[in-house]
């Protein structure tokens, strides 16, 4: 999965997470959880749908790759 | 811009018929203003000199904009120039267009459900004061456990009534007039059993009085009309009905409401607050491991664990589990725990999770993502908004240590729980670090005291130490 | 006095008008006050201070001056919603009214009725009537209860040329012949209703000839000259006062300003406007004072400021004045003492 | 000639009787109207009137209904007491204008300045054949407005009692006379008087069901009544007699003891007086319904001329036993 896709389906998980939240305004480096607001039940509905969308198990452990844009997509991408 | 007609809200300029520099007098046109119904020509109500324009042509403002300034003629010291068009003060203020009042939602026959309440009703309290029985040691046999005049009758003449089996929640619901429906309520009667003689088969007086066994049915005629007691409980949040109107107005409308509702429960419940550091290691660890093999849609969130605990700990203590009404506490048979979730647009509602205490983690967990989801879509159900029987605000994930919150009138409790915080703990003599999460409790002194509370808080931690019980 | 139908009309001048100059000057300042009040009016509508319909007098300030000279107080007036002149020389206080344009409860109807619901029952003042034509009937009655009861007293009864289309007109024109009643039907002709004017609404445009088909003196006079008026009017009372029945007066008059508040003012030319405006009724009169040299420019100037600050006392107390309480809502719906 | 005798007379001879006590006892009082003078009124109410007070005071008007039902408002407004008569209901709308927009307004438009005390009297209703415009019962829209009474006689009593009550009322009071009652006959205490306007009274007392109706559709309501209590259904009659406002205290009392009602209303059923009282009881007394409120009211349909048609459009005491018997059950 290319860098460029990596961030397509990032940012589409999460406009369905949070629907009010300008997608385009987030920056590498925004904590997608306190800065987006998204609680637990919103960060795992998050994690859902990546794993649906890409087909990979993501653990607990690997939570903290998701943290930021930047390291979500690097993860992602890099998997 | 000039108020040009009575159901006129706005006007764009057409036209400047003068400049800054000009020389204007009382009464001189100086603009042309469109309105709906046509161009008007519009004067100025004072002389002096245009100092500026301030909205230019084909630009559309309210009415009482201001569209120029005009100096006033030297001889008066011109403080401020008076603008041209409307006199220039504070507009007068429009009183804010009343927010439409939370509409109070009866809980007594929410749509669909004509059940009545799980409260007592006056005449019934006033019966039982004068037979002597302690309701707060009764259980209701009516519909949905009201406690009915047969139950106080047969608990002040000694018989407990150990035959009838509180009905459960009817599952469709029996179609019987009103009459009949206070009735059965009153003699007890299960109409989930008759069959009606009314039209279509719906029960009336006479199938609910045949239907009283052994007893001399003499119809009680009551001579004025008795209006059944409903305690309209406030419910938290406007219903969906209100989600025609603007956002914004429903968030300010919603805000309204929660004001007025935390402003009466700390006007009228004097609150007393306990506070326990409750070690997670054991919890959390479990957690861990569960989800490890769990697809990513079946794991728990540690917020599960806390909800489950409260909602037992609230079983094991019913002094915190109920409603305060007509000055004395109702227990609750069931544990209906309200959930405190935040909407994106701002304001909070508090559905509850009906029969919590009951429910498998997998199923708290799923019910409490659907209450999420369905909450900030505002699809609630009536019931869910005002069933709650006590109620938990987690600010976990907000970041937050601990949070003493305001109890929903007419509840008697609120739980509170802040973040896991990994924290130095003692433990058999040496330091550790462990993850801790401060439990709190807001409590109603009317009904219980700070013992009770203490006791509740010390119940959710031990049920917190054997997580593979909850 | 019944008049064949078709017979010309003459203009009466059997009682002289009252010719000293103090009287005139009284004229003067009854017509600035009307005229300068209704400029306020536009001035605190246009800021939205006060709402709703506002009908303006201006340019028939003559009429209400001139026909108030010939009634005394234990007359009556029933008037129409371009009522503000009519209650002002009636003696209705300027605060009264102007809180009344606020809806305040020191207005002359407590805040309840606005600008075309102005009353005063104390000054037998029986207020305005939004309904065209909807006070005829109600003066009718009063005039009746005044002869049944032998009073002589004269009900004068207000209302536009547009009032002369509806049923009622024609109905209680009959009732007030046929029943001899004392009452004085003042036509204003502003030539138009709200937005059509008068020839294309009626057949016969000379009113002060259909008024006489029904077989009771009828006169028409020139609305702009307040001294016509006031010679008409007296004429007209006194005759109806002393039992001579109903008459009618045809005062033909023009507005200055839109038919309410504004409008677009398409159903007439700027020309025409313009034509009337040199037959100002208080220029004219300004102009007739001057040449008898009754008026030097510093009492002119005085009469002004007098009068402007008389109504911006009146704005600023309407403002202050308090609201009606919203517990009073359903009161005056039914008297408190009713069964 | 003591109290306990009693007089043979008609709903007729009743209201003259109280329109001649008017008159006597109050020189403001006056009577104008369409043909109440020389013709001795259209149903022959005022007759004999204009011989005994003059012209002054019983006044023939042309047909005017705006105009002179307006100078009956114009003359109360200046301290006189007139009582108006409009021939019938149908002729009532040229005039629903003035009763609106000045009799029922004035008082608050005035800030409480002008009082009204002026009765307009006026007969209502079907049953003589006389077609679609001349058969209206409109008492329902009149009972709309706020600022005017609305009465309803349908006993010789209230016939005679009611006028004298409204003429001391400061507010307008309507009173509509259905057309089939004038011939009515029964007795009446010699010195009967003044009654009171204000509440319903039952007719007939019975626990199974309530009747509630009024005017012309009483006689056909207790005479149904009679036929159910034969067949052991003990019907309780309410007469409403004020139809504006309404008494509901006493119409609830009666629902909580019968826990039925049926409403008779000779209106059209949509938005008809009889809505109002089934709105009421639903809001005030939903908690002693055994069954669903019925109404029996004229079917949706310009009063058709031949006679079985016209029987067959209005309220009928079969129709209403039948509404008993369902609701009853």
């Amino acid at each position: 999965m290319t860098p460029d896709q990596a961030r397509q389906v990032i940012e589409e998980a999460l406009a369905q997470v949070a629907p009010d939240v300008d997608i385009g305004g987030i920056t590498p480096d925004t904590d997608l959880r306190d800065d987006l607001g998204l609680d637990s039940l919103d960060f795992l509905r998050f994690v859902e749908i990546l794993s649906g969308r890409t087909g990979t198990q993501i653990a607990e452990d690997d939570y903290p790759h998701l943290a930021t844009l930047a390291s979500a997509v690097k993860w992602l991408a890099g998997g | 811009m000039p108020a040009l007609g009575a159901d006129m809200d706005e006007g764009t300029v057409l036209e400047w018929l003068v400049k800054p520099g000009d020389e204007v007098h009382k009464g001189d046109v100086i603009a042309v203003i469109d309105t709906a119904k046509s161009a008007i020509d519009v004067e100025s109500f004072y002389t002096g000199t245009v100092e500026q324009l301030l909205i230019g042509v084909g630009q559309t403002v309210p009415v009482g904009t201001v569209l120029a300034m005009i100096a006033e003629p030297a001889a008066q010291p011109a403080a401020q120039p008076p603008p041209a068009g409307p006199v220039e003060h504070k507009e007068p203020e429009r009183p804010p267009r009343p927010a439409a009042p939370p509409k109070r939602k009866l809980k007594r026959v929410p749509a669909g459900e004509g059940h009545p309440t799980a409260t007592i009703s006056p005449l019934i309290r006033k019966r039982a004061h004068e037979l002597g029985v302690d309701l707060a040691k009764l259980r209701g046999t009516g519909h949905e456990g009201t406690v009915t005049r047969a139950d106080v009758e047969r608990a002040a003449a000694g018989q407990q009534a150990a035959a009838l089996k509180p009905p459960s929640r009817a599952p469709s619901r029996v179609r019987a007039t009103p009459r009949a429906r206070r009735l059965a309520a009153e003699l007890g009667v299960d109409m989930a059993g008759l069959t009606g003689t009314g039209p279509d088969g719906s029960v009336k007086e006479a199938d609910v009085r045949r239907a009283v066994p052994a007893r001399e049915a003499a119809p009680a005629r009551e001579a004025a009309p008795a209006r059944e007691a409903a305690p309209a409980r406030e419910a938290v949040q406007p219903t969906a009905a209100s989600a025609a109107r603007s956002g914004a107005e429903r968030a300010q409308s919603m805000r309204q409401a929660i004001g007025r509702l935390m402003a009466r429960s700390k006007r009228e419940i004097p609150h007393y607050y306990v506070g326990n550091t409750v070690d997670m290691t054991r919890s959390l660890d479990w957690l861990h491991e569960r989800n490890r093999e769990l697809e990513v849609s079946e794991r728990l969130v540690p917020a599960a664990l806390l909800l489950k605990a409260a909602a037992l700990a609230a079983r094991q203590v019913p002094d915190l589990n109920g409603y305060w009404l007509d000055d004395q506490f109702s227990p609750a048979d069931a544990v209906h725990l309200g959930l405190v979730i935040s909407l994106r647009g701002g304001g909070l509602l508090a559905p509850a999770i009906h029969d919590a205490a009951d429910l498998r983690l997998a199923e708290l967990m799923s019910r409490m993502r659907d209450l999420v989801i369905r909450a900030r879509a505002g699809r609630l159900r009536g019931s869910e908004l005002t069933d709650a029987t006590i109620t938990v605000t987690n600010l976990g994930d907000q970041g937050v240590e601990s949070v003493f919150g305001v109890i929903y009138p007419p509840q008697v409790a609120l739980v509170g729980f802040g973040k896991v915080s990994e924290r130095p703990v003692a433990v058999g003599g040496l330091i550790g670090v462990r993850p801790v999460v401060v439990t709190t409790l807001a409590a109603d002194h009317r009904a219980s005291d700070a013992m009770t509370g203490a006791r509740y808080l010390a119940e959710v931690s031990d049920l917190l130490q054997r997580p593979e019980e909850l | 006095m019944s008049r064949a139908a078709g017979e010309a009309v003459p203009e009466v001048t059997a009682v002289p008008a009252r010719l000293d100059g103090g009287h005139r000057k009284e004229l003067l300042r009854q017509m600035l006050l009307i005229r300068r009040f209704e400029e306020k009016c536009v001035e605190l509508y246009s800021a939205a201070e006060i709402r709703g319909f506002v009908h303006l007098y201006i340019g028939e300030e003559a009429v209400a001056v001139g026909v108030n000279q010939a009634l005394t107080p234990d007359d009556s007036i029933v008037s129409t919603y371009r009522e503000h002149g009519h209650a002002l020389v009636r003696g209705l206080p300027v605060d009264s009214v102007m809180a009344e344009m606020y809806g305040k409860t020191t207005g002359c109807s407590r805040g309840r009725g606005g600008s075309m619901h102005l009353f005063d029952v104390s000054r037998r003042f029986y207020g305005g009537n939004a309904i065209v034509g909807g006070g005829l009937p109600l003066a009718i009655g009063i005039a009746l209860a005044d002869r049944m009861r032998g009073e002589e007293r004269v009900t004068a009864c207000f209302f536009g040329d547009g009032a002369v289309a509806e049923g009622e007109f024609h109905e209680c024109m009959n009732l007030a012949a046929l029943w001899d009643l004392p009452i004085l039907f003042c036509c204003e002709n502003n030539l138009y209703a709200m937005g059509t004017a008068l020839e294309r609404a009626q057949a016969q445009t000379d009113l002060a000839l259909r008024a006489g088909t029904y077989g009771m003196a009828a006169w028409p006079v020139d609305g702009m000259d307040v001294i016509a008026v006031e010679h008409a009017a007296r004429n007209a009372a006194e005759a109806v006062r002393a039992g001579g029945g109903p008459h009618f007066l045809e005062l033909r008059t023009y507005r200055f300003r839109a038919h309410s508040m504004y409008d677009p003012e398409l159903y007439r030319d700027k020309a025409e406007v313009e034509q009337w405006r040199r037959r100002d009724p208080i220029e004219m009169l300004v102009g007739r004072m001057r040449d008898a040299g009754e008026l030097p420019d510093d009492e002119l100037a005085a009469m002004e400021d007098q009068l402007a600050g008389e109504i911006d006392a009146s704005v600023a107390a309407a403002r202050a004045a308090p609201a009606e309480p919203v517990e009073d809502l359903t009161k005056f719906v039914y008297s408190p003492e009713s069964s | 000639m003591n109290a306990a005798d009693r007089v043979k007379t008609t709903y007729r001879e009743a209201l003259r009787a109280a329109i001649r006590e008017a008159l006597q006892r109050d020189d403001r009082v006056f009577l104008m109207g369409e043909d109440v003078g020389r013709y001795g009124g259209c149903f022959a109410v005022s007759l004999g009137l204009l011989e005994e007070f003059g012209p002054e005071r019983i006044r023939d008007t042309p047909l005017s209904e705006s105009a002179f039902v307006g100078a009956g408002i114009g003359a109360a407004m200046a301290g006189m007491r007139p009582i108006v008569e409009i021939m019938t209901v149908n002729f009532s709308l040229l005039a629903l204008d003035q009763i609106m927009n000045n009799a029922a307004t004035l008082l608050h438009m005035s800030g409480g300045q002008c009082n009204v005390p002026l009765v307009i009297r006026m007969t209502t209703g079907a049953g003589r054949q006389v077609a679609a415009q001349h058969s209206h019962s409109l008492e329902g829209w009149y009972t709309h407005i706020p600022g005017i009474k609305v009465l309803a006689p349908a006993t010789l009593e209230d016939a005679r009692g009611m006028l004298w009550t409204a003429l001391q009322d400061p507010d307008p009071v309507l009173i509509f006379e259905h057309g089939s009652l004038y011939n009515m006959q029964g007795t009446l205490a010699a010195d009967a008087g003044a009654v009171d306007i204000r509440s319903a009274k039952v007719r007939r007392e019975g626990g199974d069901v309530s009747l509630i109706t009024y005017g012309g559709t009483l006689a056909k309501t207790l005479s149904a009544a009679e036929q159910l209590g034969e067949e052991g259904i003990d019907a309780d009659v309410i007469d409403l007699r004020s139809l504006r406002p309404l008494d509901d205290a006493t119409i609830m009392a009666s629902v909580a003891k019968t826990h039925r009602a049926v409403i008779v209303d000779e209106g059209w059923r949509t938005g008809s007086l009889s809505a109002e009282v089934s709105a009421r009881i639903t809001e005030q007394a939903f908690y002693e319904l055994d069954a669903p409120v019925a109404r029996v009211c004229a079917a949706e349909v310009p009063m058709p001329y031949p006679r079985h048609l016209e029987e067959a459009a209005l309220p009928q005491p079969e129709r209403i036993m039948a509404a008993a018997r369902e609701v009853v059950g």
